[in-house]
């Protein structure tokens, strides 16, 4: 007897595709070719669901919910894109803008910025809602790396890949609401942790320039995150 | 080979309506091949722009304005000089006609038109006002027609 | 090991001793009362009954909490008297009384007989102002821990599944799930081991249900867990009680004591293969630990955030085992259906809300405090028969339920039975159980701003949108509020409203706009008289002068 | 007649927003002038709490004018807190980045602003006295101008890219290196650049001969001048030591080191202007008065060191015993400084090492400050850091080329007010030379104070009583 995960078929689209049970939305629409945008998520990472971008509609379902955490059933039929859906994403990101002070034009990341590329895709050219100016500090602390809270989505890329992949949980949030951020260790100049490797894997997958390496001037961040599919593997690897 | 027509879009798009022209321009950048019509998009039209409007077929000048009743779309023949005179000022206030004028220095001065759409937010950010997307289709859909 | 005859004896000498006394004085130590020193008044009864030499003849007992709490602190004597706005100096007259004859004070006499009392139906509350919480043989007495015994001794985890649903009780913490359902899903579940979780995280502003419950009666709690446990193969369960209620948190601590002394907790309970044992964690003030699935993280010591459902806590919850967790009140319902039947409580209520709801009645009403009514019950006759109506000849405006998930009730809808259906249908909830009065003193913009800031400040910012969608409807609404805003911050609001509606990650988002939606729903000439005419009909919001000339 | 005020609010054509009030006394005599520069400038501000490689772009965003300028000084100020020399191709791409900016900067200033007083006229009616009145008489005038500044903004791009803040000089170098095919295009350009400012020239000088009253008049007074010089003391904008020279033209400081500028530049406050007035410590306040830009570069270098430029400036030199003291003679160098910058830019791109892949130098903070001084079109510019040991701008100082130019302007002011104005009269000729003045100076107020729009001229004459006795408005 066959025990591992079954077969489901559903509709994205309107196409007719094949998933295995334990495979999410947001997996399948990628495997079929069809985009759904994403910010917090990134292969290799627990999904979180947290930035809300990558919402879609599901037939019976009233709210629209979020790809990267909702696993295939059968007979789903999921709708990728709206008019519904565009203007939900498009608020979001411009929620996200108005929140810290994204000042694309001396940014280190400007250019490679995946904030930057979602407003470029959704001609996000103007905020609705009114720019929240917050104070935030930089933390240049560490000898190799800069945070820049300024420009940090809260989307816990960098506590993940520390804790999961690298293993070193020095990343973790701080504070509630608007003023959560970011932190290392309890609280500390992250120049000062004990548990920081150096390795570095936060700053790659941090999406916007909140994480760049020091010496980098205004527009030549940019981010490699091919080691985080290469290390997947090699642990599959391993594992089988 | 330099296409016949330039489309001059000017006004500084982080200024609420005064984005209306680049946003024709995108428009038109969409419908009409690469090879008809060269666009320009400005924040402020300048002498250096001079060399570009000689020897076309025809430049289309676009504009958002106050002043004017918003949505409405009005076309008019451009020339040098124009009814205000030679005119003074120099970045801020230069206007088609100067830049026809400063045209003859380096070539035919070509047949020209102002392409108007009146608009009414010119605050900071904003995008271009909602009620101004008919005129905006209306406006270029007039220059594509223009322009073939 | 306990039997059912032990908890006999137990109950019979407890009669025993209370026979012997003439009277029975009974002081509210909940913590409403206790805020005025109702400890104080039991001390000096105490002290009086010595002196007067009633020793063993009048008996004084603290007990938890009477409900009305606005005239507190409360005594009663006997059945039938019962004193209000007790001081301490009024225990000599009180004893003094009793010494000659049980002579009521009539200076300190409340009415018993108001609609106040006779209109309540008690099952959750039925022992509240009766019993000692501090001692289990009080509990054990009023017919405590024998539905545990007896389901122990009688029933199959099954059955008991059956039972509850049978009885049709629905969640108690505010989304009206079907409990028996939910307690099937768990048993069907499987997983090495099981956990029971009480919700005990009460955070809306102006709820006081859960905490005067645990302060009042905490093994009823306590029994609600251990049957819940033993229906779904649990062997442990978690307290989560906010540390804002300390006294719940060591009335709790004690009981579980007591019941572990007894057995009544702990390994092989009543000579069965079943083992309960309960710890209680603390919350650190998160309104958000109210959402389970981040009450589960924080209790597994992790930041307290929601993580999408499914997949649901009956599947994969505390630890990523088989869950089952339900709300103090909910608990609370267990022993009695249990022992009175699902057909007795189903007959209680209407066709789909059974049962009673507790409601903490606050704001502008005459008689604040805690209520018990039959589900069905006319909002009318709750807020006009047992609150007494709105005082010093205002006139309702409108009542808020859900807390900073539900909405407004305008006086036109009064009529209006309070279940779970028609609550959703008018635009709110049934919540928890808050429910604020407001009459015309009341700005709705302003109700709705008060709860946007709860909501902003309460967002535990793991989603985009309730983390900066709350704080964008919080300053559009201090705008309208002062008079600074337009139509088109108006029309953003609405924007907002259903962004944050349709794509937060939990409910504390999800729901956070419905005040505003229902303010909006009943009282938009409100809104538009702040925004366009820049004016507050209730004088409550400040609208500087140039602004109401230049509006 | 009482004391009164002439006001003249704004200057018009000159880049950004200043005011000029003039005094006068019961006599009708001009008593004092003023150059206001009223709009606040917060640009040291937002620098605080920054990373320092920020500060480059950062800095740019001060003006639209001549970011370039910033770009430079930013860049080297940064270099110091890495405490690197930058490559040799790095060093000379900046040169050419810069020099580019001189010829479009003075191209705009001289045939877009100053020519239309030159050829047509100081007294010539406003709405015939610009380009267009230009364009009308001498057509080929025109061309030329429009031409020079297209040049120089082609050289920009060609080597920073199309954005009007380029990113492309970094602290330590610049981020890429030149292509020859980009090289080749600019140096295909270089013949008809050249030609114009020849043609220029010419027409500059012969200017002069019409202008005596100006030469005499316009801030023509003896004065310290300073800026950069390369180690042989010839002409240089964006490396090199500092010289001031004094009005004879004899050196009084030599090879000042840049990281001690505070020792020989104090700055004044003074209440009705934003703009802050440097003046040279150990002469004191007002005598220490310096004059910086295209005229004080020409005054303190000992040669330009292109060949054509070099025979210009010995002719300039010839003007006066010692320094060329009047401001009239800033168009006059500014023309020098043209046909230099276009020379020079040829030299450099036709060095074997310009198209080097070594333009960037990498290190980390190793400074605790960092300062930074360049030419800047209007004279030198300097931006001075101070960092913590993470590298975060903890405070900036920017100095720029107007706020030099502060109190000589004011004296020139006052100068040609007194030879032009008379109590009675508001001739637009008089006005207009008050503001040539200013004009010669080529302030850029938008980036001394983050200017906005022009907006009309205001003159207004006003008594101590606050009474207007006449106004002029226009534009």
């Amino acid at each position: 007897m066959i025990t591992g995960p079954r077969i489901k078929t559903l509709t994205i689209d309107d196409k007719p595709v094949g998933a295995r049970e334990d495979e999410t939305i947001l997996t399948i629409a990628r495997e079929n070719g069809i985009r759904i945008p994403t910010l917090c998520h990134l292969e290799g990472l627990t999904p979180i669901g947290g930035c809300r971008l990558c919402l879609v509609e599901v037939k019976g379902i009233a709210r629209p919910v979020a790809a990267c955490v909702t696993s295939v059933q059968e007979g789903m039929e999921v709708t990728t894109d709206s008019p519904r859906l565009t203007q939900y994403r498009r608020m979001v990101l411009e929620l996200l803008f108005s929140e810290r002070n994204h000042v694309c034009s001396v940014c280190v990341s400007n250019g490679g910025c995946d904030l930057q590329d979602l407003a470029q895709e959704f001609g996000l050219t103007h905020l609705t809602v009114p720019y929240q100016y917050p104070r935030h500090k930089v933390d240049a602390s560490h000898p190799w790396f800069t945070l820049d809270h300024n420009r940090c989505i809260l989307c816990t890329r960098c506590v993940r890949v520390c804790d999961e992949i690298e293993g070193a949980h020095t990343w973790d949030l701080f504070g509630r609401g608007m003023q959560a951020r970011v932190i290392t260790d309890l609280n500390q100049p992250w120049g000062s942790s004990q548990t920081c490797t150096g390795c570095g894997k936060c700053v790659h997958v941090c999406p916007t320039g909140a994480l760049s390496e020091k010496g980098k001037s205004v527009r030549e961040m940019r981010k490699s995150r091919e080691f985080l599919p290469y290390l997947r593997l090699m642990r599959q690897g391993r594992q089988v | 080979m330099t296409p016949p027509v330039l489309l001059i879009a000017y006004g500084n798009p982080l200024r609420g309506d005064d984005g209306l022209a680049a946003a024709i321009a995108s428009e038109v950048s969409r419908t009409l091949p690469e090879e008809t019509v060269e666009i320009l998009t400005t924040v402020q039209l300048l002498p250096e722009h001079a060399p570009s409007v000689a020897d076309r077929r025809l430049v289309i000048f676009v504009d958002a304005r106050a002043g004017e009743k918003p949505g409405t779309v009005n076309l008019s023949p451009v020339s040098y000089p124009d009814e205000a005179g030679g005119g003074a000022a120099l970045t801020h206030h230069f206007r088609p006609a100067h830049l026809l004028g400063l045209a003859s220095l380096f070539g035919r001065v070509p047949r020209a038109l102002l392409l108007t759409v009146g608009a009414s937010e010119f605050g900071y950010g904003g995008p271009v006002s909602a009620s101004l997307r008919s005129a905006l289709a209306a406006a270029a859909g007039i220059v594509a027609g223009l322009s073939r | 090991m306990i039997t059912l005859e032990d908890l006999t004896e137990i109950a019979a000498k407890e009669q025993e001793t209370r026979s012997a006394a003439d009277h029975h004085v009974h002081v509210c130590v909940a913590a409403s009362c206790l805020s005025l020193k109702s400890d104080l008044v039991k001390e000096s009864l105490e002290k009086e009954v010595k002196q007067n030499g009633l020793a063993g003849k009048v008996a004084v007992k603290g007990v938890g909490c009477m409900g009305l709490c606005m005239a507190g602190p409360l005594v009663t004597v006997g059945d039938g008297v019962l004193y209000q706005n007790v001081t301490p100096e009024d225990g000599i007259d009180i004893v003094k009384g009793l010494a000659e004859g049980a002579r009521p004070i009539s200076r300190l006499e409340g009415d018993s007989k108001a609609p106040f009392f006779t209109k309540q139906v008690k099952v959750v509350l039925e022992n509240c102002g009766k019993i000692d919480p501090e001692r289990v043989e009080d509990y054990i007495a009023a017919d405590g821990y024998r539905a545990l015994l007896e389901t122990l001794e009688n029933k199959t985890p099954v059955d008991v599944c059956h039972e509850i649903q049978k009885s049709g009780l629905r969640g108690r913490g505010g989304g009206g799930y079907p409990t028996g359902l939910k307690w099937s899903t768990v048993l069907k579940s499987t997983g090495a081991r099981k956990y029971v979780i009480c919700n005990a995280d009460e955070g809306d502003p102006g709820a006081f249900m859960d905490r005067s419950l645990l302060e009042s009666d905490p093994h009823r709690v306590i029994e609600g867990m251990a049957i819940g446990a033993y229906a779904v193969g649990a062997s442990h369960g978690y307290l989560y009680v906010r540390a804002e209620y300390p006294l719940a948190v060591k009335r709790l601590k004690a009981a579980i004591k007591q019941a572990e002394r007894l057995g009544l907790l702990g390994t092989n309970i009543h000579g069965t293969p079943f083992s309960f044992t309960v710890d209680v964690r603390l919350g650190a003030g998160a309104f958000v630990c109210g959402e389970e699935t981040a009450l589960i993280a924080s209790i597994e010591g992790g930041r307290g955030t929601p993580r999408p459902r499914p997949p649901y806590p009956a599947e994969e919850g505390l630890w990523g085992y088989p869950t089952l967790i339900n709300n103090v009140e909910t608990f609370a319902n267990i022993a009695p259906i249990l022992r009175n039947g699902g057909a007795w409580f189903a007959s209680l209520g209407t066709a789909k809300s059974k049962g009673t709801k507790v409601f903490a009645l606050a704001g502008r009403v005459r008689n604040t405090g805690l209520i018990e009514v039959p589900m069905g019950m006319p909002l009318r006759e709750i807020i006009e028969d047992i609150g007494g109506g709105v005082p010093d000849g205002r006139t309702f405006k409108a009542v808020q339920t859900g807390g900073p998930s539900g909405g407004c009730i305008p006086a036109p809808l009064l009529d209006m039975p309070v279940d779970y259906e028609s609550l959703a249908q008018a635009g709110s909830m049934m919540g928890s159980g808050g429910m604020i009065v407001m009459d015309d003193s009341s700005c709705m913009p302003d109700v709705a701003k008060f709860f946007m800031e709860f909501c902003r400040t309460e967002s535990c910012g793991k989603c985009t949108p309730c983390r900066v969608g709350t704080v964008h409807m919080h300053q559009i609404l201090q705008k309208i509020c002062s008079g600074r805003a337009t139509e088109a911050d108006l029309a953003l609001l609405l924007d907002l409203c259903d962004v944050v509606k349709n794509t937060s990650l939990c409910g504390l988002g999800q729901t956070s706009p419905n005040p505003v939606l229902s303010t909006l729903r009943y009282f938009k000439d409100e809104y538009t008289r702040h925004v366009i005419d820049k004016k507050c009909g209730a004088s409550v919001c400040k609208i500087r002068k140039d602004e109401e000339v230049h509006g | 007649m009482s004391r009164s005020t002439i006001t003249i609010d704004p200057v018009t054509r000159i880049e950004g927003h200043a005011k000029i009030t003039i005094q006068i006394d019961e006599n009708g005599h001009v008593e004092d002038a003023r150059f206001h520069v009223t709009q606040l400038r917060g640009f040291e501000k937002f620098c605080e709490g920054r990373p320092f490689l920020e500060m480059p772009s950062l800095t740019a965003r001060t003006c639209g004018i001549c970011p370039v300028s910033h770009l430079i000084a930013a860049a080297k100020a940064c270099d110091g807190i890495l405490a690197v020399t930058i490559p040799r191709p790095a060093s000379m791409l900046r040169q050419v980045l810069n020099l580019a900016q001189l010829v479009q900067s003075h191209a705009l200033s001289f045939f877009y602003l100053s020519l239309p007083d030159f050829l047509l006229g100081m007294d010539e009616d406003p709405k015939v006295r610009n380009l267009f009145g230009i364009l009308a008489k001498f057509p080929d005038v025109a061309r030329d101008g429009v031409r020079l500044r297209q040049f120089g903004q082609s050289v920009i791009e060609e080597l920073a890219g199309k954005r009007i803040h380029p990113s492309w000089v970094v602290p330590g170098g610049v981020n890429e290196p030149l292509t020859e095919s980009r090289r080749d295009a600019i140096l295909s350009r270089i013949p008809e650049a050249l030609a114009i400012v020849r043609r220029a020239l010419e027409r500059g000088k012969r200017v002069l001969e019409d202008h005596r009253e100006e030469i005499r008049t316009f801030a023509n007074f003896p004065s310290l001048f300073m800026g950069l010089v390369d180690d042989r003391g010839l002409l240089e904008h964006t490396d090199g030591k500092l010289r001031i020279v004094d009005a004879h033209g004899k050196i009084i400081g030599e090879n000042l080191d840049s990281t001690r500028y505070r020792e020989f530049i104090a700055e004044a406050n003074e209440g009705d202007s934003f703009l802050k007035s440097p003046y040279y410590r150990p002469l004191g306040y007002p005598a220490g008065i310096y004059r910086v830009g295209p005229l004080a570069r020409m005054n303190i270098v000992d040669g330009c060191g292109t060949p054509l430029a070099d025979q210009e400036w010995a002719e300039f030199r010839d003007l006066e015993r010692g320094a060329v003291l009047s401001s009239f003679h800033y168009h006059y160098a500014r023309l020098i400084e043209i046909l230099y910058g276009v020379e020079r830019m040829e030299q450099l791109l036709l060095q074997r090492d310009i198209l080097s892949k070594h333009v960037r130098a990498q290190a980390n903070v190793n400074n605790a400050e960092g300062i930074g001084i360049a030419e800047a079109p209007r004279g030198t510019l300097i931006h001075h850091y101070r960092v913590n040991e993470d590298g975060l701008v903890e405070w900036a100082n920017l100095i720029i080329a107007t706020g030099h130019n502060n109190l000589a302007m004011n004296r020139g002011i006052l100068q040609a007010a007194r030879h032009f104005i008379s109590g009675r009269t508001l001739t637009e000729g008089a006005l207009n030379r008050v503001e040539a003045v200013i004009r010669a100076f080529d302030p850029c107020l938008s980036c001394s104070t983050h200017a906005s729009d022009q907006m009309p001229l205001h003159v207004s004459v006003v008594n101590q009583a606050g009474e207007i006795l006449d106004q002029k408005i226009r534009g």
